[in-house]
């Protein structure tokens, strides 16, 4: 067998991994169809992607690509230091519409030395920025294809796309001409269901042969009963959390914060929300990240000393606020846990389930909230507590220095305590509820090898699997 | 006749454009702004603004409201925000699933409903009568989405007759029918139920006429007359329901199709009305609005050819 | 010979018996009446030789049609009998047709359903004989596009386009004019006497009994209580039942002579306002669908140029055929529309005015309608029914229940009667209560719409003495409204005849009876059956 | 015929009254989840078992009751309230502009998809129970309205309304006195029906996550969180299906027989 059926979740509003921001675009096309300079493996390891090496000067300023040879793009036009240079400048131009534009934000500039060869000049030291270049809104794309990218994705990847069946599935076939190993499908199909009870009957009638990010962990057991198929549960970077709105009393008050970090019973959430798939954490930072520091023990469950904390924060009697959730079951079944939990200190907590495009607004933009429950799925994002308008409004001059001296530290040592010392920090300031590290769930049918266990970015990267005999 | 058809297309033009501006309007009061959805979480304001420009949405309102009827009278329905395609085909594709999904579960409950139907009022107070309207009251009151997730239990994950959902494309005619043939009786049995009902009530009530006693006067039997007489004047109430159906079924597989994720129009609104793909919307509800108005419209002349009465009251 | 013979037939629905012993024959080429008052079981009667009784019907007796047991024979034989051997015509013309099928359809398929013909032949011989009863219209014609008449005509043909031997016809001119009544009436008999079938006639109008049947049967509460030759029945009466069922239809109410009542009609100019109703050259229009979109609306006269008076303390009738416009009338005195022209008071008073009804001129009026079960809301009680023209008086009556009860026993009812709801009284009880809620406000003038049409012969010569006895007792002017000329001729001094939306005619009533001066007056007392003049009983 | 209104006012008793006995008493409090305790089979402690959280299902189908019950009557209230009289006033000023606006308008209505229409409201104004009630009732308001005009026209034409025309009263006043009550049969006929409908229509919504949101409970809701678990602990997708399945089939049992004990010359179609 050389085709495959993939099922994931969600299905890409367009095609154009460098112009939304939407994860499904990844997901069916990150190293499939397109790739950047650099890429993230399996374990989330960085390593050459279509620069084949790179030099960095004494300063850490210049980044010298070398490009792979003989690579072409699907529409057979060739792949050199220009379409870079294109690529890069899009994406850091003033009217780009690039959803990651941070990560581009200290390139100062972009020279062409000669058609395999290419000089990155950054405005100052950035210790990520190899693995900024291989997230995949840093993919490399042709000023030929850009127009139409969003419906005809045209990248260097060992896949080509070649249908779209919008609001059901999605065709790629083997690139022959690929520059790489020749992956061993020679076909595969996307397929979006984002109902779980649909998932779950489209495994089991075996209309599918993997589903990646299974959404319904209640019925993984039955699964891995089942010699038909495989469960695999990966990690994400997906640190799933309580987000609580800084700025709006009473969450500015840090012993209420900490009341109510110390109200919810993680484990309860993990066994009710995700039944039992999910890491523990006790701050904003993958569990299986070298530079992890576990700080639990800061805010495990004790609801007798949240109740003494909220009536010294003057809220004996407690308090009424909001909880509004976006559509993922970990958040509407997390939501529903956590408002019993709090409701036992004496917190009421209206929920109201929101679609994404309203939570991205009521939450996310004007931070009309109290509460919320959200995973953020980028890797290493602890930068976000550094910004004072992200939407749960943390403003902490010590840990924004903190980020600052981070970004342009490049020693590993020096880098690791910089990283626990803000870990430490947002876990004793509860800036949020720290829930637990997302867990990915892949069922896939027996025989089916090569897939990726973790998520350290969404993808699904068919260039290694294939199916044994 | 002719001035019959007129004056009904005269309304149904009135109709529309009032449906137009209706829909028009309460799709501008949805909160939500579409450039901040399509670019996700970290957006930046200046990006945002740069997209939303691009999308039209910073136009005066009856600018874009003359944009978007002249539009669609052209057959351009705008490029969907999210999708970045143009609405129109996005329509096209789905409606090749809603559409045959409609017509194929509305030919299911007409196949049911007719018969039951007729049997449960000649027969009326006899068992048979008793145990149709029985299974027609339980067809009622069964939630279509709840019958779907049992049909799908059943028939797809421990049967395995059929696959739980998902539509292969018409390139293989019998394996798409395949299918929809779960779907469709899920849509079909609720629908047929209630048409059964209407069936035999209106039957009853035609059984009842004079001039069915005429007929049998005239020497015809209780099954000539039944035929030839009471059916056929049955049919026009029946023919309002089965527009209305028909009409229903376009729109109201939206949870069948979730439940079976089938890429029809149903899936395409909850998708866009989630996603704040607003021109997907408006024109997804202008056209589902459209086919019922016309559906209605086509009723009529169907009645006036059935019903000389109404061609004359005009 | 004996075409149909009915022996001891009982019938029965369920528990009730509806038929007791009917005995009945008739000859080929006969005309034979059955009549009755309402529910006596006359078309239970025919139904039963139709063998097309309700359900759960049971039947004992034979029923014997020309050699054939009806009783006996199986349902798929007397599908074959039916259309065939026997006819039926019913009362309605207006429902007894299918309403999406052709006329021509509908009587060709009486031929095919029992002759092995082609469609065409079929459809030829439906058209000679929508021909053959008189009916000038192509078969093509839809029924809703054909008058009462017509559509009589056409049941006519479809009930004979096989010759049968027996064509029975159950009230078959009831919901006519007495004109096309007159001319269905005479076709029936033309063809009975042609094809020499036997008729049997249910009707309850004894005058025309008496005009067209050879032997008349008359029923009483599910029995045969008579039956004979018409001139041997008409002379000698042997039943109670039928002498009384012939007395009430003979009835005249003891109406007081006009010029012996308390008022004298008015004479010109004694007064500077005129007395009575006064109508003047009245129009009323009424606005059609537009015949194409952007036209005009059609208008229809329904009262062209109506001028008439009735003076205080004056009774006058208004006769005239179906759709002449004499409801429209009734609801442009009462001032419940506004008039296109011309112009109506009531004591000088317009009875119209400012765009909304002039309720001080109302209180003078009233109205009693045809219907008696249609006239009340079924979910008041008396008191409240007839109480309801109180509206029209500032502050209602201080001792209202007293006025109620005076209301009821005026009327002949009882006051206990206040309290109980309309269904528990018969036809001829609610024309009464109708009657009392008329005269509550104690109007100058009275409207009777129709109001003695829809009742039974004895129930309405009770009625009528009613209505007799009021006038003795108080000043009362009233327009009586009927298509029935023998009752108009007995209750009224003055008569209208009204034709089209026009008078035509209007004279003493006695004249206009005696000497018509218009030719549509001579038509329409020309086709009004009468009773013979009898010996008395 | 009884056999309809015995069994369906049976149902309809049953889960009323399950609804009310809801505000005094629950076998269990579904305010506290006990997730340890989660998915369990029907047991003496738990006599219809629990869910995915550990809630014990019973009390759930107690509170969904009660909201289906809610949601439904008040749809059937807007569409009552707004559309009997509207329906009223266009047949007293039948064949007026004002009757032809009131019907086109209703007409208007009728032409949307509901359910996409429904969606569209929850979406607009966020889901809840209230703007379920909302989105459900306006849809009613045509029915009621269409079916009253429908009612009343033929009773307008009766002598009773001329009679009390002659007696001089308003047309306003004669619908409300004359017209009003003669219709209520058939209004109470329908209710009964739209409330079914109603209850379905709630359940489709919750089912869809629009309608009533936790902590309320909601029998919609509850199949939609039970749904990937029937493979595992069948019993709490399929009882609060039975429950819809029961609640609406008593009413249009009810419905049913009522029509024919009230009034047996209405055999309206039913759409
Ligand atoms: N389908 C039926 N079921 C039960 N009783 C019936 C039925 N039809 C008629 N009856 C009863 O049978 C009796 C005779 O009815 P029938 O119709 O023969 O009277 P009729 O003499 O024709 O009266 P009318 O002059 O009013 O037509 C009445 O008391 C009536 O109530
Ligand atoms: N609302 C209306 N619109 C149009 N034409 C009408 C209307 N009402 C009555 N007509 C027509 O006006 C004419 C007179 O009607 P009207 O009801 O006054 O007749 P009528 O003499 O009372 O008849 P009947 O004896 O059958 O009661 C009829 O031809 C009728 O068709
Ligand atoms: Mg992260
Ligand atoms: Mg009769």
């Amino acid at each position: 067998q050389t085709d495959i059926t993939v099922a994931i979740q969600l299905e890409p509003p367009n095609l154009d991994p460098t112009g939304g921001a939407a994860q499904a675009i990844d997901s069916v096309l990150y190293s499939n169809v397109f790739e950047g300079l650099t890429r993230f493996m399996a374990d989330g390891s960085v390593v050459p992607g279509l620069a084949a090496s790179w030099d960095i000067s004494e300063d850490g300023l210049t980044y010298t690509f070398t490009l792979q040879s003989g690579v072409m793009f699907h529409d057979g036009t060739t792949m050199d230091a220009e379409d870079v240079k294109f690529s890069l400048d899009r994406a850091r131009a003033e009217d780009s519409t690039n959803a990651q534009k941070g990560l581009f934000a200290d390139i100062a500039d972009v020279t062409v030395i000669d058609p395999a060869t290419i000089a990155v000049t950054l405005a100052q030291p950035n210790g990520s920025f190899l693995f900024n270049m291989a997230w995949g809104d840093a993919v490399i794309v042709a000023p030929e294809s850009i127009e139409t990218i969003a419906s005809n994705p045209i990248g260097t990847g060992a896949f080509t796309f070649t249908d779209w069946v919008q609001g059901d599935r999605l065709e790629l076939t083997r690139n022959d001409a690929y520059w790489g190993d020749a992956p061993a499908l020679e076909s595969a199909t996307f397929r979006f269901i984002s109902d779980p009870t649909a998932a779950f009957a489209a495994v089991m009638a075996e209309d599918v042969d993997a589903f990646v990010g299974f959404p319904a962990p209640e019925n993984l057991p039955q699964f891995e009963a089942d010699p038909r198929f495989q469960v695999l549960v990966g990690n994400t970077e997906g640190e799933t959390i309580l987000s609580m709105n800084n700025q709006m009393p009473p969450f500015d008050n840090v012993l209420v914060r900490q009341a109510v970090s110390l109200a919810i019973d993680r484990q309860a959430i993990i066994d009710g929300a995700m039944f039992g798939y999910g890491t523990p954490i006790g701050t904003h930072f993958a569990p299986h990240n070298p530079d992890y520091v576990d700080l639990i023990e800061n805010s495990s469950h004790n609801p007798d000393r949240a109740r003494e904390l909220l009536a010294e924060a003057g809220f004996a009697d407690g308090f009424t606020t909001t909880l509004k959730l976006p559509p993922p079951s970990y958040a509407r079944r997390g939501g529903e846990i956590i408002a019993a939990q709090l409701r036992e200190v004496g917190i009421t907590a209206e929920i109201s389930n929101l679609e994404w495009a309203q939570w991205l607004e009521d939450v996310f933009k004007a931070k009309d909230f109290g509460m919320s429950i959200v995973s953020h799925t980028e890797p290493m994002d602890i930068g976000i507590y550094a910004n004072p308008d992200y939407y749960f409004q943390y403003d902490n001059i010590v840990f924004q220095a903190v980020m600052e001296k981070l970004n342009t530290t490049t020693d590993p040592d020096m880098r690791s305590e910089l990283m626990a010392a803000a870990q430490t920090l947002i876990s004793e300031d509860y800036v949020n509820g720290y829930l637990f590290q997302l867990a990915v769930p892949t069922v896939a049918k027996a025989g089916l090898n090569g897939l990726w266990l973790d998520q350290p970015t969404a993808a699904v990267d068919l260039t290694g699997v294939s199916w044994s005999e | 006749m002719i001035r019959f058809a007129a004056k009904r297309l005269l309304s149904l033009i009135l109709s529309l454009i009032a449906a137009s501006i209706v829909i028009f309007a309460v799709i501008e009061v949805i909160p939500g702004d579409p450039a901040s959805f399509m670019l996700g979480v970290n957006a930046r304001a200046d990006t945002l603004d740069a997209l939303r420009d691009q999308m039209g949405l910073n136009d005066p309102l009856p600018l874009r409201y003359i944009n978007w009827i002249g539009g669609m009278l052209t057959g351009d329905f705008g490029t969907s925000w999210t999708y970045k395609t143009p609405v129109a085909d996005l329509i096209n594709d789905r409606i090749w699933v809603s559409l045959p999904l409609a017509i194929y579960a509305l030919l299911l409950s007409t196949l049911i409903a007719f018969p039951a139907g007729i049997i449960a009022a000649s027969r009326r107070g006899g068992p048979a009568d008793i145990s149709i309207m029985g299974a027609t009251q339980l067809g009622v009151a069964i939630p279509n989405f709840w019958f779907a997730m049992i049909l799908v239990l059943v028939f797809a994950i421990n049967l395995r007759w059929f696959s739980a959902g998902g539509f292969p494309g018409w390139d293989n005619p019998a394996l798409a029918l395949k299918s929809l043939t779960l779907p469709a009786i899920a849509l079909a049995l609720p629908q047929a139920a209630i048409l059964a009902r209407v069936m035999r009530s209106s039957l009853l009530d035609n059984l009842g006429e004079d001039y069915i006693r005429t007929a049998r006067a005239k020497g015809l039997t209780r099954r000539q007359a039944l035929w030839r007489h009471a059916v056929r004047n049955a049919l026009i109430p029946v023919l309002t329901i089965i527009g209305l159906q028909f009409s229903f079924l376009l729109a109201g597989g939206i949870i069948i199709e979730q439940v079976f994720f089938l890429p029809g129009l149903g899936r395409l609104i909850f998708q866009s009305i989630s996603a704040r793909d607003l021109i997907v919307v408006e024109s997804v509800v202008m056209l589902l609005v459209f086919v019922v108005i016309v559906v209605n419209f086509a009723v009529d002349l169907a009645y006036a050819t059935v019903d000389p009465r109404l061609r004359a009251k005009s | 010979m004996t075409l149909l013979s009915i022996t001891n037939l009982t019938l029965s629905i369920g528990e009730t018996e509806i038929l007791h012993d009917v005995d009945l024959s008739m000859q080929a080429g006969e005309i034979a009446a059955i009549t009755g008052e309402s529910g006596s079981g006359k078309s239970m009667t025919a139904l039963s030789v139709m063998g097309l009784l309700p359900n759960r019907a049971q039947t004992t007796g034979t029923i014997t049609l020309d050699g054939t047991d009806i009783l006996q024979t199986p349902e798929p034989e007397m599908c074959a009998l039916r259309g065939n051997t026997m006819g039926m015509v019913f009362q309605e013309p207006m429902t007894a047709l299918n309403p999406v099928q052709t006329i021509g359809a509908q009587v060709a398929e009486t031929i095919l359903i029992h002759e092995n013909t082609t469609k065409p032949e079929a459809h030829k011989r439906a058209a000679a004989m929508l021909q053959k009863v008189g009916l000038n219209v192509p078969p093509t014609r839809y029924p809703h596009e054909l008058s009462g008449g017509q559509r009589q005509r056409v049941v006519i043909a479809m009930a004979i386009a096989l010759r049968p031997k027996l064509l029975i016809a159950d009230e078959p001119t009831t919901a006519l004019d007495v004109t096309t009544q007159a001319r269905i009436l005479d076709l029936l008999r033309d063809l009975v006497r042609e094809f020499g079938m036997g008729l049997l006639i249910i009707t309850h109008d004894l005058a025309v009994v008496a005009d067209i049947a050879d032997q008349i049967i008359v029923m009483q509460k599910g029995r045969v209580v008579e039956a004979a030759q018409t001139a041997q029945l008409l002379g000698d009466m042997q039943h109670p039942y039928t002498r009384a069922l012939f007395a009430a239809s003979r009835h005249t109410p003891p109406i007081p002579d006009p010029y012996q009542t308390h008022t004298k009609p008015i004479s010109g100019a004694i007064s500077a306002k005129p007395q009575g109703l006064v109508v003047e050259n009245v129009v009323r229009t009424y606005d059609l669908a537009r015949k194409n979109i952007l036209g005009p609306r059609p208008k229809f006269r329904a009262l062209n140029d109506v001028s008439f008076h009735i003076a205080k303390g004056e009774r006058v009738g208004l006769v005239g055929e179906s759709g002449c416009g004499k409801s429209t009338l009734t609801r442009a005195i009462l001032g419940l529309e506004n008039v296109q022209g011309g112009a109506i008071t009531l004591d000088g008073e317009p009875v119209f005015s400012a765009n909304r009804p002039n309720l001080d001129v109302r209180r003078k009026m009233q109205v009693v309608f045809q219907d008696p079960y249609g006239s009340f809301n079924p979910r008041h009680t008396v008191a409240r029914l007839v109480s309801e023209p109180w509206h029209l008086l500032d502050t209602p009556p201080a001792n209202g229940a007293e006025h109620i009860a005076r209301a009821l026993t005026d009327v002949g009812l009882t006051a206990s009667d206040a309290d109980k709801y309309i269904h528990e009284f018969s036809g001829g009880q609610r024309q009464r209560i109708a009657i009392a809620r008329a005269l509550i406000i104690e109007p100058e003038l009275i409207i009777f719409d129709e109001a003695v049409s829809a009742l039974d012969v004895s129930v309405r010569a009770q009625v009528l003495d009613l209505i007799a006895d009021l006038c003795q007792k108080r000043d009362l002017a009233y327009l009586f409204i009927s298509h029935d000329l023998t009752v108009v001729r007995s209750v009224t001094d003055r008569v209208l005849v009204m034709k089209t939306g026009q008078i035509v005619e209007q004279g003493d009533t006695e004249t206009v009876f005696t000497a018509p001066a218009h030719p549509y007056t001579k038509t329409l007392l020309a086709a009004a059956p009468r009773l013979p003049d009898l010996i008395e009983v | 015929m009884s056999r309809n209104i015995a069994l369906g006012g049976l149902l309809t008793a049953l889960f009323t009254a399950l609804a009310l006995v809801s505000f005094l008493y629950t076998p269990h409090d579904i305010q506290t989840l006990d997730i340890p305790n989660k998915l369990q089979t029907p047991s003496g402690t738990n006599w219809l078992g629990t869910d995915h959280f550990g809630r014990d299902i019973l009390s759930m189908i107690m509170m969904g009751a009660r909201t289906s019950i809610a949601v439904a009557v008040l749809a059937v209230g807007i569409g009552i309230c707004v559309g009997v009289p509207l329906g009223l006033l266009a047949a007293a000023r039948r064949g007026s502009l004002l009757d032809e606006i009131i019907m086109r308008g209703n007409d208007l209505v009728f032409a949307f998809p509901s359910l996409v229409i429904a969606i569209l409201i929850t979406a607009i104004f966020g889901p809840s129970a209230i703007n379920a009630i909302i989105a459900i009732g306006i849809f009613n308001i045509p029915v009621f309205a269409r079916l009253s005009r429908g009612a009343a026209l033929p009773i307008w034409e009766r002598d009773f309304i001329l009679a009390a025309r002659v007696s001089g009263k308003s047309s306003f006043r004669i619908s409300y006195e004359h017209i009003l009550p003669n219709i209520t049969n058939l209004m109470i006929v329908q209710g009964t029906i739209q409330f079914s409908l109603g209850i379905l229509a709630e359940a489709a919504l919750s089912y869809i996550g629009l309608g009533a949101q936790p902590p309320t409970a909601s029998w919609g809701r509850m199949l939609a969180d039970a749904q990937t678990l029937t493979s595992i602990a069948p019993h709490v997708a399929l009882i609060p299906g039975l429950a819809i399945v029961l609640m609406v089939l008593g009413l249009n049992l009810l419905g049913d027989g009522l029509r024919d004990l009230l009034d047996p010359r209405i055999r309206r179609a039913r759409a």
